[in-house]
């Protein structure tokens, strides 16, 4: 096998070294009865080409050069090449979790620098090293809040991603922790007055997400302010994190659970992605995930290590602040890199331009569909009700090579015909103008065939 | 320092800052095309939400991002330079064939949404993996879902919680021995189940009279390293079935040591109801300095209707799609579908080895993990002598006597040229080494290991304070780990900011 | 060495073998698909033709070579890692998207004798830089296929030669002044001239007075660099050019340095016939370690008879194509249309500039080199005042009164961390340091150049010995140079083999 | 721009320190007429993503995807994705030729090594660090015999690449070196009666290629003697390197001049590839280009230089081997990888699955069609003559997706409707036996066609 750096005389020369007779020696300690005496029933062993062959097959089965205007939880950013040719370099890919801190300084230092910059944006005071992803981090933020706060009960936004509620129910369901989901008002936003209503002196926190799940950028004020009012915590999950370009952060929240993803990540099928937690330094030993902090060698140079791991598994077991190890790294360098690239100035720029091809389409759209929600302020996603079922005209759209937004049915049945459309850097007017038309045209020929019928019921 | 290394040598190594220290105001990296739509006023548009200013976001060029990302990664060890034998991580070779077909286009740029029609490519994927998965473990049905180990533990869990609840109760304890790694517990934690600990006998093995009178049916399940994290086999593991199943509990068993059974043995048929992988483990997906993984989740028959959804089915028209309407399933546990671009490099990984290929690759590992232990017995203190597999621990007991403790050793072998085993764990060992070489390292490397570690053992006799004031060759010395936990400085601030050493 | 640099430190570093070193029968990095034809019988096939044995070539496998080569690189200096400022060969930044693009499957995969209807694209790419090409340096036709800057001398003065012969006589002579880089007087001795040396003036610059005397009807043409290897550029061109025309000479300009110039002047607009460009120092195609590079060679219409075969032409219909028939043609160069990968990389930096950025580019190179200029005047012998372009040139005079020398002056700067300047060019200037920056310098890496120059100024001074006996800091310490020419061991033979160091 | 480390404020700071008012103080040494007064005329600065665009459609352009029976001196092999992945290391993309040997280890090692395995694969006794490609290291191997001969006429065969002997006569012209060419047999190999009788006292030496360009291995012994005999020196031009792993190589050649692209080097539109020269020790001194060397440092280990430098025009100047400064490095770093993948085994595999092919296709061919040359043992490449143009048979393949063999007509007149045609592992028996169909399918219809003229003559 072309990985296994050993020839046959090698193993031979070890085994004689070791004393064995033969391999079988070193398997005795494992139960004849349950040894495999056959081949594992798998595919044979493959040459390079043909492996890079059978996954260019998969990949050209796989949409391969649609354009998107898909989002919801997952967006289509360009990626500056310089990502992948410096998390390739063999130092990074190839490395552990930087244990040994004096042969690790380069992750450690990046991860330092990761941490920083996240706060910058989120303008919290401590960020950790990196979560599983926007749907995991926004459930261990919860459970931090309920640690903090010795409440258990928790009031969820029914515009926050509805993977993402779900997910926190299963994690939530079996500790027996109470949720409620707080509706959002015709503007999509959080419904302050039903807040009100449901929170009680056992809500260890609300999790909103802003920009919510339809593009709509949440009143974190006011939410924080009846929250807080009820000693209860604001966790705020923030799923397009280009928007912390343009769009004020919850700069009010106790914890910011976040998905990184729109930072040089690509959209893969849905992962791997970067989740991260962002807090108050008070909350930092209640936080789950690693954390890099500075420190100096003997000699007072500076350095970087990993440090508070009392929260961590390895260290408290059953009593540690989560079951968290290996996280997401080499995401969150590429996360890392695209926060470099584009920095103060190029974010901001990056986030103006989303914002202005989503405000292009969203009013071509509302020539000739509602456009729902237009109430509060969005940032680059939107939805459109259509009289049509979505799913048809997609489908229509798909011949043109391009994928329609997210029919919501499956979702929020009570939104109808409804579908929510995003728009990035990447979304190229000549696609908006062509869904535009497409739905435009489905218009139209609903009114008519309705006006038909009328004309015979006449 | 008398003795000389012939793996490594010193050489010029370039400083850096933080990127921080390199900002300032009119350098970019970035430019966007022009706009095809009118510009906006973000002002008008988002009133009291819009952002004045990113703080101390830094601004550099492109060249400058290179050289700082270049510098720091020179900085690390890595498997690419040498032998990396943490215990119980299985830093193995991670092809490189799979970072390519990763990056293919469809594959790269797909939508977790976007229509089953044009995510055939995708599905087919995760279905061959799935079924060389179970081929490989001979358990009968799986979930992808997990982004690492320890949330593939927390998806078996619940999944057992599930499956007693349907029977009536989800019972209140976790057996978990105490040679077990963090995660276990902590996992048992999450879902509301209480650890009770589990000795080991003196063969470090799960003693077998001790769980049987442990064993009652308040337990839900024995969460069982195979393997253990002594490398060592659970000779007894039908006996440890029988007990479990007898008394209606489960066999969890952590799989992160797949790699010394692939091809050789499977759970499935040793009467383990569940059990996670580690694709970034057993299955050469890379580490990337701590992430991402892939923690798949194998279980039997009896555990289907708990699977997290969605599921991949095969519907009559030979087409494949996600299945969402499983009253039973215990929910989502991960956005979308997992870590896909995991799944890439794993099957990637399977089909360049065949079964001939893994097959070997786990005699391979279990042979390198021998002739370590044969090489270093004597010299370091073994402190279960049971047969190893992928792993071998010995115990600083010996150069203790010397005030020398297993990370003072670890950090002279950096000295050495070599990444560090794993040190003080598993916990049932005082003082552990624990050393995992896996089936890509070569001999040479591993006579130089082993060369490596004797030439300590007798510095270590000779000039302990020399070790213990390694490493000597690095750009930094230890590190000082009590300072940077007693005031933590967890981010750069304008303020601390200091001038590139 | 008191004096510790900011710039650099030392680490540890893997040692590594030849390839050959670790080489052992039945490994291997191959696999081939199974055949879908007939096996065939070598011998039968080629009969006596039939090779048996591959001799040394080596049996490793894949992660051996993966290691190979990555502990190799990093014994290496390189742009990415810092400041390279190798006079004369403009080691700037050599953007990533270059190499991105340059792999696009129709470029790399296509071959070049693929249909002219399937090649559009990389006529497309061919014609769009030498537009870009011909506008930058203001000439009126060009050829793509020189494989280098030497290569592309040797065309210009092939068509030189053709020129003349067209009016009757090649001509004997070509004039080329003392400064000039090697190529120039090798290359006119492969087109059979006999070279003429063309003594500078005081400031460093042609001395036209001397021109006018030598300069006759032997003389085909003069190879000037401009600006030439002082950095200087030649304030005279448009006498030396007319002199040169007056007699019916051509002007032949190495483009080497053309990055003091671009945006900036036109070669074509002050008097200059022909001349060759290098795509590996001003287009930023990167250096690989010596090449490959690209050597485009710009004339005026009274040339453009003579260019190399086959030319891009666009055909009435629009598209592009090859055209072969031209009665004058020097004849080809090269196999195929030059090296093509790098015309790709030009035109990607040349797109990601536009002619602002070119602009400032060039203002950023010609600030540099005069900012270094300022900071170590002075404390280094500067021979010429004359105003330096993109690079400054320096003597070792003050230091050799300690006996230390421009090369040993260079072998302590790679102590501080950077690689260094050219030694001992240009030849007028006796123990030179040849120090070009390039754009892609920061303020902060030319500070910390100032600094380490500075530095080891002071340290000749107070202990030479030490600076004799530099490297100190590197893996190896000086290499013999004078023995390995004495025998030269030019190969790895078994019986040489040694261990591994 | 983005490249470019500095901001408006470090350019004021150091115009400042140098005492510059403007950056125009800096280029006051142009004349003032001579500067220019505008922008260039270039398109405007583009974003990455553009760039990316731009190339991407250019490769749509540009027969993206197709099949491929073309050889010629360039072939498509299969390139190993590691090839890639260790050439674009910074420390080996971004350093220049190694002079600085104590910081260039990595190179200089890596060029002994490839030196070391030309030798091997060449029966050669040494070998320089690259040549710009085959057609130029031809030509300059050719000059060395002249310079070691004192000779100065020159025979080169028929049957060497054409573009080689266009580059050679372009490189001799002006030196005034007679050329004189060797017509081939009708096995395609060089007509040794012919040598006999061309071949004088002032033969510097002969030219060959072998495999020669029609794929038909050449009888170099009997060359060697005739060479030998007259005092000429015998030049040997490989274009297949693949051959290597499974023809005996030139052994009696004294010099041999390499193209190098087969060893996972891209074909990229003709370039850059990787020329090599390889000859013996004795004639070390008259050869051109770069010569790594082994040596000890101050400590007595062992490392690598750049040596026998008195060869090169930085030294010798106008009395130069060569001309030649910047060579195809990275090439010869992806050559010598590819050397190391395959090495001693699986070179001789991957020679033997060509020739398997190349025998499976010239039979079928056989069948319909008139292949030439089959008197003489050839590796992958061989000649289908057809009753129709090529080109037009061609035309009708490549609406396969696949591109047809080489028409010979532009450089063997004689030769009618032949061309040439190239198998390698890359190649598919489909792609095979759909050419082989559609040539048949010519061969009938010209057939049939004949037939009704003489019908109607009748
Ligand atoms: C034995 C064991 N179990 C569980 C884990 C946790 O796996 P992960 O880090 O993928 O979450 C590890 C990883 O170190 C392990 O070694
Ligand atoms: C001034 C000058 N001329 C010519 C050359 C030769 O160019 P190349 O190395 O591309 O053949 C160089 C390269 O160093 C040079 O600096």
């Amino acid at each position: 096998m072309r990985y296994l750096p050993k020839s046959d005389a090698d193993r031979e020369a070890m085994l004689k070294s070791i004393g064995a007779r033969s391999i079988d020696d070193l398997f005795a300690p494992i139960p004849a009865e349950y040894r495999l005496q056959r081949d594992l029933k798998i595919p044979r062993q493959m040459a390079e080409s043909e492996i890079v062959d059978w996954f260019r097959e998969r990949s050209r089965e796989n949409g391969d050069g649609h354009a998107t205007f898909l989002g919801a939880g997952a967006y289509y950013h360009y990626r500056p090449v310089i990502i992948d040719s410096l998390i390739s370099r063999g130092e990074f890919l190839t490395a552990y979790t930087p244990y040994q801190a004096e042969v690790s300084q380069g992750t450690l230092q990046s991860i330092f620098e990761f941490q920083t910059m996240i706060c910058e944006l989120t303008g919290m005071e401590v960020a950790n090293a990196s979560m599983y992803d926007g749907s995991t981090a926004a459930a261990e933020a919860v459970m931090m809040a309920v640690r903090l706060t010795g409440r258990r009960s928790v009031l969820i936004g029914r515009s926050v991603h509805p993977e993402y509620r779900e997910v926190l129910s299963t994690y939530a369901h079996h500790q027996g922790l109470p949720l409620a989901t707080i509706p959002f008002t015709d503007n999509a936003r959080l419904d302050l007055k039903a807040l009100e209503k449901s929170i009680t002196p056992e809500t260890a926190c609300v999790l909103i997400q802003s920009p919510n799940f339809f593009g709509t950028i949440e009143d974190v004020d006011a939410i924080a302010e009846i929250a807080h009012k009820n000693g209860a915590m604001l966790v705020v999950s923030i799923a397009e994190a280009v928007s912390l370009g343009i769009v004020e952060p919850p700069r009010q929240a106790d914890v910011i659970a976040m998905e990184a993803q729109s930072f040089g990540v690509p959209l893969g099928f849905g992962g791997p992605y970067c989740g991260v937690i962002a807090t108050r330094d008070k909350f930092v030993r209640q936080m789950p995930g690693r954390l890099v902090g500075e420190t100096k060698d003997h000699n007072g140079k500076r350095g970087f290590v990993l440090t508070l791991a009392t929260r961590e598994q390895h260290i408290r077991r059953e009593k540690a602040t989560s079951n968290i190890c290996t996280n997401q790294a080499l995401i969150a360098l590429m996360v890392n890199i695209f926060m470099t690239i584009y920095g103060k100035v190029g974010l901001r720029e990056l986030a103006k331009q989303n914002l202005a091809k989503t405000t292009y389409a969203a009013q071509q759209f509302g020539k000739h569909a509602k456009v729902l929600f237009s109430g509060a302020p969005r940032f680059n996603e939107f939805v459109v009700q259509t009289s049509e079922d979505p799913y048809a005209i997609n489908s229509r759209i798909l011949g043109h090579k391009i994928v329609g937004g997210l029919p919501l049915k499956k979702f929020y049945p009570e939104l109808g015909n409804a579908s929510l459309w995003c728009c990035t850097e990447m979304t190229t007017r000549s696609s908006i103008d062509t869904a535009v038309g497409l739905v435009a045209e489905s218009e139209r020929s609903v009114k008519s065939a309705k006006e038909e019928v009328e004309e015979v019921a006449r | 320092m008398k003795h000389m290394t012939r793996k490594a040598t010193r050489h010029i190594s370039q400083n850096e800052g933080l990127i921080f220290e390199k900002s300032s105001p009119g350098k970019a990296a970035w430019r966007l095309p022009p706009l095809d739509v009118p510009e906006v006023d973000a002002a008008s548009l988002l009133g009291a939400s819009e952002r004045k200013d990113l703080g101390n976001l830094p601004e550099v060029s492109e060249i400058e991002i290179i050289r700082h990302f270049t510098r720091l990664s020179t900085w690390n060890y890595a498997i690419d330079l040498g032998m990396y034998p943490l215990g119980s991580c299985t830093m193995k070779y991670n092809p490189r064939v799979n970072e390519v077909v990763a990056r293919l286009d469809g594959l790269a740029n797909a939508h977790p949404y976007q229509p089953e029609k044009i995510s055939q490519g995708a599905m087919r994927i995760m279905q061959s993996l799935s079924d060389c998965l179970l081929e490989i473990t001979g358990m009968d049905a799986i979930t992808l879902q997990p982004a690492a180990g320890a949330h593939g533990e927390l998806t078996g869990l619940l999944m057992v919680r599930a499956y007693h609840e349907s029977k009536g109760s989800p019972r209140k304890k976790i057996l978990i021995p105490d040679s077990a790694h963090g995660t276990n517990p902590a996992t048992a934690a999450m879902v509301g189940y209480a650890v009770e600990n589990l000795k080991s006998n003196s063969a470090g093995m799960v003693d077998v009279a001790a769980l049987e009178s442990q064993m009652n049916e308040d337990v839900a399940a024995l969460m069982l390293t195979n393997p253990n994290t002594l490398g060592v086999f659970e000779q007894e593991i039908h006996k440890i079935a029988d007990i479990m199943h007898a008394k209606g509990g489960l066999l969890y068993m952590d799989g992160a040591n797949m790699n010394a059974l692939v091809g050789k043995v499977r759970p499935g048929d040793f009467g383990v109801d569940l059990m996670h992988l580690n694709l970034h483990k057993t299955f050469s997906t890379p580490h990337g300095g701590g992430g991402p993984g892939s923690g798949p989740v194998a279980i039997k028959k009896i555990l289907e209707p708990f699977l997290p959804t969605p599921v991949v089915i095969t519907k009559s028209d030979g087409t494949l799609a996600f299945e969402y309407n499983r009253p039973q399933t215990v929910g989502r546990v991960r956005g979308f579908y997992g870590n896909f671009g995991m799944f890439v490099r794993a099957l990637a990984y399977i089909l360049a080895n065949g079964p001939d290929g893994l097959r070997q690759t786990t005699e391979d590992a279990v042979l390198n993990a021998n002739y370590i232990r044969k090489g270093l017995e004597g010299v370091y203190d073994l402190p279960y002598s049971t047969p190893s597999m992928h792993e071998v621990v010995f115990s600083d007991k010996i150069q203790a006597k010397k005030g020398v403790k297993t990370m003072d050793l670890a950090k002279r072998l950096i000295d050495y040229g070599f990444h560090p085993y794993t040190t003080a764990f598993p916990l049932i060992v005082p003082g552990a080494l624990m050393i995992e070489p896996t089936e890509s390292e070569s001999k040479e490397e591993m006579d130089l290991f082993i060369e490596s570690m004797k030439s300590i053992a007798e510095e270590v006799e000779e000039d302990p304070q020399m070790v213990l004031d390694a490493p000597h060759n690095t750009r930094v010395s230890r590190l000082d780990e009590v300072l940077a936990a007693r005031k933590p400085v967890l981010r750069w601030k304008p303020s601390t900011a200091e001038p590139v050493k």
